[in-house]
């Protein structure tokens, strides 16, 4: 919408994502970007580029749950380890080819998301917040734990081969993160586009009427039970997929991954970037994933400067990490996407304030 | 017989000061309804603020303890006062968010003026063990135990008893309608963060008496999560009977069945009651009218 | 009037006019301790606009929550006659069924205090009344190019013939939560019609409003009911309301059934005066009572300076 | 005792609600608001609690003066102290707890000695409640909530009560009983009162003075007697015919004539 | 850029390579002295000239014993083009040991796990000191001996695959050998404030002797609810709690007695190789009272590293410097000296085993030091 606001001649031009000749162009841009990438970056920013997709495709289905179905989730890295193992094993250890192999690691996360959503149905808010936080606890036990060896045969970790398919293999160091670069950003993108399709269509607003007034939701006719296992599995799904691209992405997978601090970090995500917004989740993705690099590089770059820095370097990390997350939700506590649009907003009325 | 004894004696002690730790979480959530992710850390803060008195300051038990309970008070009313009071009126998950940017915050100061070696305490507690019913049970854990308790029937009766006590509450219910009551809704928030910073300083102290003073003692307090939940996110009796549960559950486990399942059981059986009582043990049901 | 001719029939019942459309047979219910409707049987015609009134506390609303499903009475039956096009009938009982199946039956309400999907359009709120008359496939729903866009149209036509109906084009696409008190109101009478009830009720639609908004909400209400056909239950307090626009009117009071019958014979039924009423001039009774209340004060006065 | 000078209030930074709004509330007086919905009745009870802050509102043009003292930038619980009392527009009560803790809490700012007796003063004039007085508020019906929170608003002894569309959700008889004792407690007490209403009828009868506001601006004023009498009040406020008759909801027509006053 | 670790003959480009510590996780009691051992070495390198006048150009970073960081800090150092990496902990060294081995880039860390000892599994890490596997069966022979040949064992390991690295070798060395020790294994869950429960039940078991794989902290508290209970129990602490830290933090008392498996000496115990960590220290003026295993550690780990760099440079005289040459040498060069300070002394890898020792030194807890009951032993 712009300042005079879109007038629409058919419902179809109204359900189109995108009304104004503005937003066209920035999509343009965006696309744009993703293209030019690989050519300006080097393979240490390329592989930081790897991990954003990839956590975008996780934030996203983080955010479908708790921004848009309103339910809290702490098991973020639960799931991711469903995902990475089950495809670990179904293409390394049962030979299937790896993309297959990913397929089945997506449903099966979704369906053990839906496992661990059942308490959803009877708890609220925090409560099931923390039910998750148990599965994330349980998960993260019976990973580490490894019972009879037959995830890792008692390594404790699984060596992942190098991902191909159809013959096609990703190559040494030189072109590895930008092979990986092209197939992540590609996954990434159908995400986000099958994300925001979700919420345009019926499906997705009974999630959202679920989050904001659950007995009206009834009253209308959407069934509860069904809504919330839904929004679950769809959710692990996307959680799923960003967990075994993480496995065959770094090529190794180990309980350390998973753990709490992971499906945190998502939280932080979601919760900066906004929730209850696709566009959010990309932001706050991207944002939680440089925040730690750009800290350290600061720091050791002031760290002649100022020796206190150097010699504290860790804590000042840690510090600024948290004081970067309080300060930001001080000023905005609706996330970036927020902010983005008071920022259009401020410029659409300015000079003018009403 | 002895085993069991042991399981009551240790059990309890952990229990107690899980209680401890969960109070002021759950005064923070009665009064402000925030969650405070932070919780674990206050623990840490208490611990190292006493230690800091007490070890490095060479300051006598008592007056470390009143330093510890005023500097404890002050973090409460700071942290109240410039990070959640801009919340105030946001949504329940931004404000989780900003406690856990406290955390990782509270947690890296601590670090950055003392280090990540742990800490040895001189014994506070009187050493030493009794015998009970075969059992060798430490002095320190029995006292631990009466401290808490002491503690705990101080906070229950103030909220029973008395109108500040009614006053939190009526904030949680609805800030605006308190405020046209003439409660002042900060008061109440610095009151409550207050209470919860020294709370978590009592408990803070015992674990570093029976323990070590490290940043291990944080993730100790992760455990006040099932603790809460079990008893009830916003029942002072709730912690307690929650704490005690936690912590006997977690005993009994490692006793008899597998130490290592210690760090689950908790959660499952949480996940068990949850099922069956939705609101935890004692927590108030949430009203919903159309 | 409205003049312009609408593609759809918000009217999901194909019951003839005049047969039994709800009958509510024998309910009661109560929560713990307290009793909240005893033993209540009324029944609700076809074409109606049947009012429910009664005194606060009365159990209007617990009424209608045990119509939709909210609440489960411990005893009694609420059935629901339906006919196809066919004109074939059958009779489900709602008493055990959960909210959803209910309004898949195409009961549809509104709420005592506005219970819309706060952060969403009003166009996404009314797309919402219309989920029970969707198919939901999440493979579908993502692809969007396809099923889920045809349908998404398709259901839109109607929902823009509701929301030209209510003159509500002016915030189609503003999110709920930000509109005037009246006007969600409004949406949430939308929200409700878009599911093409079979039988509409509203908790007092008019609360909180003043007499030209009533008016207006009066005018919608009745242009549901006479356009369309809707059966609707309503409950309200305004008298002049209930009077003007209702067929028929229940009375409640301490969840018992005092009175059952047309406008005129309630409003002159003793036990309903008693009750609810005071008396159906309104104007003198309020003066009386201020006139006692005057006689009281200077009493009180007299005491007071007579202590004093 | 209250005067508000052209008040201006503005929610985000960017709604302007009150547009220089000016009225005047007589001591031992009740005053009458009156205005359609989104008019800015509540933002202004709002601004003169001093809870517009909690809304991302604030007071941006303007004065408040309550008992000769300027309470433009006082905090709400200083001017409950000073002598005002709320009752919020859809009651607000405290859900989770009992009918006798919200009169406690309502008592927040006194001694407990003097709120109990008010306690018993409640109880005596909604006996309702006194037989509930131990059910959980959340659950009581929308009437029995505020019969509650106007009781509450009663237990910190204001001398100025604000009521905002007390007679939301009422039944007729409770209407009339709310708005009597309001009366009562003005000619008893000397309470001056400060009441938004719908039910332009009921108010106008008790009021001494009314206001009518339309977009955050005073459009009409006077005495209650003159007002009942205004023809356009008489149609939109009192759903009166010209022919002075109540015409039936049933004869509105879609079109309408519109105020004269905007 | 990539790889240019160097160049043309004789030159004096420094040599880069990356560090992954532990200074704020975990692990960071034990971890940051480790590093700051290992910076001392470099320091004390550079001093004296660097490897034939080339500096060592370390990058050290934190990466809070979180798996994720270690993989983001190794992307880095590799695109940094570093020649070789200093890792940490049990997890990253897990996480990466694939990547190394493409990479081809050396790599030590204080993961000690056997796995890492098979080149065909893990072409590319080195194993400085005699593996858990190893430490565990010094501990069992110890035992052994002291009991006499006949008594319970009980292992009270970290609940993870760093602490059940050793539990079946044990089991397995205990029947190779015919001992007649009772063999038991327990997992220690984190975040406990005491091992009663654990202790009850290897009382049950009547296990005399407690062989303890975790880190110090635990370890202390299992001490303290030993002497708390007046238990009859004696500690094997292995590598990560045979330290001072479990004896300061158990406290005197508590720790007196108990027995730790330390391959490295820490500095109270003279070794010839102490030498100049003690000069470094004076010049430095810092206090070796301050300075304990886990430094002299990370200074000699970085040395084995450093002596492989340095034989590197001299076979490819010349040459660009890679990880492969380095790996190369590590191999070929023979034994390097420590002064008797690991193990027995010296340091061997070689194609087919990168276990670079297999000797330890056993220490007791006495008066709240480390006293030495043998050197260099060797299962
Ligand atoms: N969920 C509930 N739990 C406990 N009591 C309830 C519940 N719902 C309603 N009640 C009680 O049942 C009685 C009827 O409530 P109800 O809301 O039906 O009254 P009502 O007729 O709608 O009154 P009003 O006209 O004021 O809305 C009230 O006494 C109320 O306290
Ligand atoms: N917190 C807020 N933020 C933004 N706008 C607001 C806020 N509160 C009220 N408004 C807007 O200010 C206008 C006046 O609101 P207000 O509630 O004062 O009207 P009112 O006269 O009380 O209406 P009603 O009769 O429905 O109570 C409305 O348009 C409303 O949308
Ligand atoms: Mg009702
Ligand atoms: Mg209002």
């Amino acid at each position: 919408m712009t300042a005079t606001g879109v007038h629409h001649r058919s419902y179809t031009s109204e359900l189109r994502l995108r009304a104004t000749r503005a937003e066209y162009v920035r999509l343009a841009l965006m696309g744009v970007l993703l293209v030019v990438v690989p050519f300006v970056l080097d393979n240490y920013w390329m592989s930081i580029a790897n991990t954003i997709l990839i956590a975008i495709i996780g934030a996203v289905g983080l955010n479908i749950l708790v921004g848009y179905t309103g339910q809290i989730s702490l098991g973020q890295g639960g799931f991711l380890a469903v995902g990475a193992y089950t495809s670990v094993i179904l293409s390394d250890r049962m030979g299937l080819p790896t993309p297959l192999a990913i397929a089945f690691a997506v449903v099966f996360t979704a369906v053990v998301g839906t496992f661990f959503g059942l308490p959803g149905l009877r708890l609220k808010g925090l409560y099931l917040a923390i039910a998750t936080l148990a599965s994330q606890q349980i998960i993260e036990f019976f990973i580490r734990r490894d019972i009879g060896d037959f995830l890792t045969g008692g390594l404790g970790y699984i060596n992942v081969e190098r991902f191909g398919f159809l013959g096609f293999q990703i190559g040494g160091r030189d072109v590895f993160e930008r092979q990986w670069y092209v197939i992540l950003a590609i996954l990434a993108v159908l995400s986000v586009m099958a994300a925001r399709n979700l919420f345009r269509t019926g499906l997705g607003r009974s999630f959202m009427a679920v989050r904001d007034q659950d007995i009206a939701a009834e009253a209308i006719g959407v069934n509860l039970t069904r809504a919330k296992l839904t929004a679950f599995a769809v959710s692990s799904g996307f959680v799923g997929l960003a967990g075994a691209l993480t496995a065959h992405y770094s090529e190794v997978v180990s309980w350390e991954k998973f753990t709490l601090q992971v499906s945190i970090l998502y939280l932080a995500m979601i919760i900066v970037g906004g929730l209850g917004s696709i566009a959010g989740a990309v932001y706050g993705a991207i944002f939680m994933t440089l925040l730690p690099v750009v800290i350290r590089n600061v720091a050791n770059a002031f760290e002649s400067v100022v020796p206190f820095l150097g010699n504290q370097l860790p804590a000042v990390q840690n510090a600024t990490f948290g004081l970067v997350i309080i300060l930001f939700l001080i000023i905005e506590p609706r996330g970036l996407n927020r902010l983005w649009e008071r920022i259009k907003e401020f410029f659409r009325f300015w000079p003018f304030r009403y | 017989m002895s085993t069991f004894v042991s399981v009551l004696a240790y059990g309890l002690a952990d229990g107690a000061i899980l209680a401890l730790a969960a109070l002021g979480f759950v005064l923070i959530y009665k009064a402000t309804s925030v969650i405070n992710f932070a919780q674990g850390e206050f623990l840490l803060v208490g611990a190292y603020m006493f230690y800091t008195a007490f070890v490095v300051m060479r300051l006598p038990l008592l007056l470390a303890v009143l330093v510890g309970v005023v500097v404890a008070t002050l973090i409460g009313v700071l942290v109240e006062r410039l990070i959640l009071r801009p919340m105030i009126g946001e949504s329940a998950i931004s404000i989780i968010m900003v406690t856990i940017g406290l955390s990782s915050l509270l947690r890296a100061l601590v670090q950055m003026f003392y280090g990540t070696r742990p800490q040895p305490m001189p014994a506070i507690l009187p050493r030493g063990s009794v015998q009970i019913l075969g059992a060798t049970v430490p002095i320190n854990r029995l006292l631990v135990i009466l401290v808490a308790a002491v503690v705990l029937t101080a906070f229950t009766i103030f909220f029973r008893k008395s109108r500040h006590g009614i006053a939190m509450r009526a904030v949680a219910d609805d800030q605006q309608a308190a405020m046209t009551m003439g409660i002042s809704v900060r008061r109440i928030f610095a009151m409550a963060w207050a209470l919860a910073g020294v709370s978590a300083l009592i408990a803070g102290v015992l674990l570093a008496d029976i323990s070590a003073v490290d940043q291990n003692l944080a993730a100790f307090g992760l455990l006040v999560f099932p603790v809460v939940i079990l008893g009830g996110l916003d029942s002072v009796p709730g912690t307690i009977v929650g704490g005690m549960i936690m912590g006997l559950l977690i005993q009994a486990t490692a006793s008899y069945w597998e130490a290592g399942l210690a760090v689950v059981i908790p959660y499952v059986v949480l996940v068990l009651i949850l099922l069956v009582k939705p609101y935890g043990l004692f927590g108030e049901t949430r009203i919903e009218r159309v | 009037m409205l003049t312009r001719a609408y593609q759809h029939s918000l009217n999901g019942s194909h019951l003839p006019a005049g047969e039994p459309l709800l009958e509510v047979d024998g309910v009661s219910l109560r929560f713990g301790g307290v009793t909240a409707l005893s033993d209540i049987s009324f029944t609700v015609t076809q074409g109606h606009v049947h009012a429910i009134i009664g005194p606060n506390g009365a159990g209007k609303s617990s009424m209608l929550n045990c119509i939709s499903g909210i609440y489960h009475p411990q005893e009694g039956q609420i059935r629901l006659q339906t006919a196809a096009e066919s004109g074939e009938r059958t009779t489900s009982t709602l008493t055990q069924l959960p909210p959803h199946k209910i309004a898949r039956l195409g009961v549809a309400r509104s709420f005592q205090n506005i219970e819309l999907f706060s952060h969403l359009t009003v166009l996404e709120n009314l797309m919402l009344g219309r989920h029970i008359h969707m198919k939901h496939s999440v493979a579908a729903s993502m692809l969007w190019f396809g099923p889920a866009r045809k349908q998404e149209i398709a259901h839109r036509r109607l929902v823009e013939e509701v929301i030209d109906l209510l003159q509500l084009q002016a915030f189609r696409s503003k999110p709920v939560g930000a509109l005037a008190y009246g006007i969600q109101k409004r949406v949430e009478l939308g929200r409700a019609l878009c599911i093409q009830p079979a039988l509409l009720l509203l908790d007092e639609p008019m609360a909180g409003m003043n007499v030209e908004e009533k008016e207006d909400m009066a005018r919608y209400v009745l242009d549901v009911h006479e356009l369309a056909g809707v059966t609707v239950v309503l409950i309200e307090h305004d008298m002049n309301v209930v009077m003007d626009i209702s067929d028929w009117v229940s009375v409640l009071d301490f969840g018992r059934l005092i009175a059952d019958g047309t406008p005129d014979d309630v409003k002159t039924n003793p036990a309903v005066i008693e009750a609810y009423l005071g008396s159906d001039d309104e104007d003198s009774a309020v003066r009386e009572a201020l006139q006692t209340m005057q006689e009281q004060v200077e009493q009180d006065q007299i005491e007071s300076d007579a202590r004093g | 005792m209250l005067v508000l000078n052209n008040v201006e209030v503005i929610y985000d930074d960017v709604i302007l609600v009150l547009r220089g709004l000016s009225l005047s509330v007589p001591e031992h007086k009740i005053v009458a608001l009156l205005g359609s919905n989104g008019a800015g009745k509540s933002t202004t009870l709002k601004a003169v609690s001093g809870l517009l802050p909690s809304e991302r509102g604030e007071v941006t043009d303007g004065s408040i003066v309550f008992k000769d003292q300027h309470i433009t930038r006082m905090d709400a619980p200083a001017r409950v102290k000073h002598g005002m009392s709320l009752v919020m527009e859809g009651r607000h009560v405290f859900e989770h707890l009992t009918i006798a803790e919200n009169l406690v809490a309502g008592a927040y700012t006194r001694s407990g000695k003097e709120s109990a007796a008010d306690l018993d003063m409640v109880y005596e004039f909604f006996p309702k409640l006194a037989d509930m007085r131990a059910r959980v508020a959340g659950y009581l019906s929308g009437g029995e909530q505020q019969m509650l929170a106007i009781g509450r608003a009663l237990m910190s002894r204001p001398q100025l009560l604000m009521l905002d569309e007390p007679s939301l959700g009422l039944a007729p008889l409770l209407v009339q009983e709310i708005f009597g004792y309001v009366k009562r407690l003005n000619a008893e007490t000397g309470l001056t009162v400060l009441v938004i209403e719908q039910n332009a009828r009921r108010a106008l009868e008790i009021a001494d003075h009314g206001y009518i506001m339309e977009q955050g601006r005073i459009v009409l004023e006077g005495p209650a007697a003159d007002l009942r009498e205004n023809p356009d009040v008489k149609e939109f406020y009192l759903g009166l015919g010209d022919e002075g008759g109540r015409k039936s909801f049933r004869d509105v027509k879609h079109y309408k004539r519109r105020k004269r006053w905007l | 850029g990539n790889g240019d670790g160097g160049g043309g003959d004789g030159d004096a480009s420094p040599i880069p390579i990356g560090i992954i510590a532990d200074l704020s996780g975990a692990t960071g009691d034990v971890g940051t002295p480790y590093n700051q051992g290992m910076l001392a070495y470099i320091n004390h390198l550079n001093a004296e000239g660097g490897i034939d006048g080339r500096m060592i150009e370390a990058d050290s970073n934190d990466y809070a014993y979180e798996v994720p960081q270690a993989e983001d800090l190794y992307r880095q150092y590799v695109n940094d083009g570093v020649v070789a990496v200093q890792g940490w902990g049990t997890g990253d060294t897990e996480a990466l040991h694939t990547r190394v081995g493409q990479d081809e880039l050396p790599f030590m860390s204080g993961s000690f796990a056997e796995s890492l000892t098979d080149p065909n599994e893990a072409p590319y890490n080195f194993v400085v000191a005699p593996t858990y596997s190893d430490q565990m069966r010094v501990a069992l022979n110890w035992i052994n001996e002291d009991s006499g040949g006949d008594a319970e064992v009980a292992v009270f390991h970290h609940d993870s695959p760093f602490g059940t690295a050793p539990v079946a070798d044990g089991q397995e060395w205990v029947e190779e050998q015919g001992y007649g020790l009772g063999y038991q294994a327990y997992a220690m869950p984190g975040g406990q404030q005491n091992y009663v429960g654990l202790l009850n039940q290897a009382q049950s078991q009547g296990a005399q002797y407690i062989v303890i794989q975790n880190v110090a902290s635990p370890a202390a508290l299992v001490a303290r609810d030993i002497a708390d209970q007046n238990l009859d129990m004696t500690i094997v602490c292995l590598n990560w709690c045979g330290n001072e830290l479990f004896i300061d933090t158990a406290g005197e008392q508590a720790a007196e007695g108990h027995m730790l498996i330390q391959p490295f000496a820490p500095l109270s115990v003279e070794k010839e190789g102490h030498g100049i960590i003690n000069d470094y220290l004076e010049e430095e003026g810092i206090d070796p009272e301050s300075v304990g295993t886990s430094w002299v550690q990370g200074w000699y780990v970085m040395h084995v590293m450093a002596e492989g760099i340095r034989q590197a440079v001299e076979n490819n005289d010349g040459e660009e410097l890679t990880g492969e040459m380095i790996r190369e040498a590590l191999e070929t060069m023979g034994p390097i000296d420590t002064g008797g300070v690991i193990g027995e002394g010296a340091i061997e890898f070689s194609a087919e085993s990168h276990r670079g020792s297999t000797s330890t030194g056993v220490y007791r807890a006495e008066g709240g030091q480390m006293v030495e009951v043998e050197a260099g032993a060797t299962p």
